[in-house]
């Protein structure tokens, strides 16, 4: 049975300078409970991988506006002024990779796999430095796994075996960083008690789950 | 009938009945309007839905129901909600018949740009090179200059979104066709001549016998069927 | 809309010597009924893609039986003896993959990789002739990506969109061969109107099914 | 108590509470039955479901939900369906804390051979080189010799499952912890000295001052938690 904590006894488990994959996409599906608490909490010196930088204070863009970021790898900065201003600064360092590319590089981590080749951005300026892998004459890019420490993620149900179900595009990233972080902390809209989530609706299983949010 | 119209329009012919088509932000999305529903064209938003409405009445908005820039969208009979690694599995994997985006540049090789401005405008490529590198059908749907600037060029100078040739360009002047002999002109604009075209272009542009002008009526099923038969 | 066929006419879709992925495991999710009308009509040389012979007869293992069979790619043949019987005596060639990377090879195909980077089987026997790739010091097995000319699968419901359900342990492969082949024919154990099944419980978009099978 | 019965004891009280384990055919499977349901064990089934039950009774099998070897088994509360990818994504990717599976051969170096015999036994591999190189415990289950031959060995002759060392060896006679220094005797079961044990295997082992007998009663909830903390 996982432990239903609040944000505020989430944010006590993660430190400041940890690697943080954060779900949504411009928002949506983002545990903002949790993000909440950590910006309250003053948390620091954060790694975050995400699909964006959200809007200014809102997502992800809530923990760049509290200047809580100093590396973000995400696929897009373009509706947040903010993170684009602390990339100039030379506050923040902005790590921009395809949205293709950063989901399968999180899966890869989660997976077990060594890394991830792909055609997408081959023969780009993002793809400068980076190490291409020729297979039967063919070029592909390799791209490594991306792991955090923490996967900070939102649900639609949650029962307190920690199996999770999401709801239409709010799913996006949250299942793919259910597997890819040493500790795994779940905002549900809705804990229900076990047995009520049929096994074919679950779409993370609760063993990867370690904690859930209380309801607010 | 507006440059957008134009182009909304006719790239909206390009569709494939009963097809997986991901329309960019912006002039793209404006495609859609052009496609009749009996076309069962299942429009993806690569943040995680394949069957994307129009935006629900005021009050009937759900902030778990989104396109790609956050906007409220409706779920159509049918639609299937698939999460990130899938969304993008089904665009690099080729399952994408058709993308529709927006270029800042094209080329002679039909190779574009339209993610970064170095040095200006670094908004990430989200999902776009994965788009242009992995649908089956990459569409560049664009004005045809900017601020006067063509943007058809002999060789891009902003970065590239992908090494892969785009399939088609359309303009509100033109249907621009790149091939292994470099670009053709395929089709002009209601009342636009050849030359306006060739003025506006800096591409080497090869310019067949005869240039058709574009059709721009919205497709019945039946003529688009007959058209992808 | 997609168009509901019966085993035969699906049958007269695939051709002599076709690569076929073929969900199932132990003949649990199997689409029996494709399978009966390909012995049926006569086809031979194929190449099989799945995760086990099957049966002596049943599962994957009819088509063995009927000697349709060329070459056979699975993890598993132990519970058919005449799968291995085929393989002694020269008729039929056997790949064998384990499971999980035969999981992986497939899913390569389908989202357009360029392989599989795995540390499953490096240094053993089944790694022998295969590349080895080093990655900052550390050796990962190189595996293809594996993509058949029809994917035949079974699932729970259907929609004449195409979109499909599975049932519990009828999953397994189905989901991941419906993104891996150039043809989809799904034979579904029931099909509903469009809109019946909720988008989040669709587990194969519409748009990589081919064809459906009739109910019987 | 027999050999089985002893092994499969033992073995059930490495499991820890609310973790995902998966369990071999065969030996392995009957070590659930000694793992108390207040442990809320999750076991993998990697034909796809954490949370597989006990055999359901006679009439209410469902041909939908077997196990890796096409027997019948039951849902419990709280099981989840995952297709083939995800199920071996849990194993590859660390996240099924322990395996337990039989064993032909184990040698000095912890490495397992017990997916084929050459020109005898090609029965394919199914998921057991993943299981041992990527579960994050993986339990040798076995008899300690067969037909009287040592099965823990200098070196496997027979073709190794990974190169993975494995985590623990429990036999009928013993449990053994292959380390950097060699495999070492860690238990002896109830009744049976160390040179048992010794003679009755060709590879070198460490046998430390005190060995102490197996523990072979089923673990309360209570004595698990104490034990994984």
């Amino acid at each position: 049975m996982k432990e239903a904590i609040t944000p505020q006894a989430a944010a006590e488990l993660i430190p400041d300078g940890a690697v943080l994959a954060i779900g949504g996409f411009m928002g949506v599906g983002t545990p903002h409970r949790i993000v909440d608490a950590l910006v309250e909490a003053g948390r620091k010196n954060f790694t975050v991988i995400g699909n964006d930088a959200g809007r200014p204070d809102f997502g992800i863009g809530r923990l760049v506006h509290a200047h809580a970021v100093s590396k973000l790898i995400v696929s897009h900065i373009g509706l947040n002024p903010e993170a684009q201003k602390q990339m100039i600064d030379g506050e923040m360092v902005i790590d921009l990779a395809p949205q293709g590319t950063l989901a399968e590089q999180l899966r890869a981590a989660g997976y077990g796999l060594g890394g991830v080749l792909t055609k997408t951005a081959l023969g780009t300026i993002e793809a400068e430095g980076k190490r291409v892998i020729e297979i039967d004459g063919e070029e592909w890019l390799y791209e490594p796994p991306l792991r955090a420490d923490f996967a900070l993620i939102h649900s639609d149900q949650a029962d307190y075996v920690g199996n999770l179900t999401y709801q239409l595009t709010a799913t996006n990233f949250n299942p793919i960083m259910a597997m890819a972080a040493d500790t795994v902390i779940c905002e549900p809209r809705e804990i229900v008690p076990v047995g009520v989530i049929p096994p074919d609706a679950v779409r993370t299983p609760g063993v990867l789950v370690n904690y859930l949010i209380k309801r607010a | 009938m507006d440059a957008l119209e134009i182009i909304q329009r006719r790239v909206a012919r390009e569709l494939k009945p009963g097809s997986l088509v991901n329309l960019g932000i912006g002039l793209p999305t404006g495609v859609s309007r052009y496609v009749p529903a009996e076309l069962s064209v299942f429009f993806q938003s690569e943040n995680g839905i394949i069957g994307m409405g129009a935006r629900p009445p005021e009050g009937m908005e759900d902030e778990d129901l989104t396109d790609a820039g956050g906007g409220y969208v409706s779920a159509l009979p049918g639609a299937a909600t698939i999460d990130s690694a899938v969304s993008f599995g089904l665009i690099r994997g080729g399952h994408v018949e058709a993308t529709v985006l927006g270029g800042l540049e094209v080329d002679e090789n039909g190779q574009l740009a339209n993610w970064v401005v170095p040095g200006k405008m670094v908004p990430g490529m989200g999902g776009a090179m994965d788009l242009v590198t992995g649908a089956r059908r990459v569409i560049v749907a664009m004005q045809h200059t900017a601020r006067g600037r063509p943007k058809i060029v002999p060789k891009c100078t902003l970065p590239l979104t992908s090494l892969r040739r785009v399939t088609l360009i359309v303009t509100e002047l033109a249907v621009i066709e790149p091939t292994d002999d470099g670009l053709v002109l395929r089709e002009r604009a209601p009342g636009i001549v050849v030359d306006t075209i060739v003025e506006n272009t800096t591409a080497k542009i090869h310019v067949p016998e005869y240039v058709p002008e574009m059709v721009l009526s919205v497709r019945t099923l039946e003529e688009a069927s007959a058209a992808a038969a």
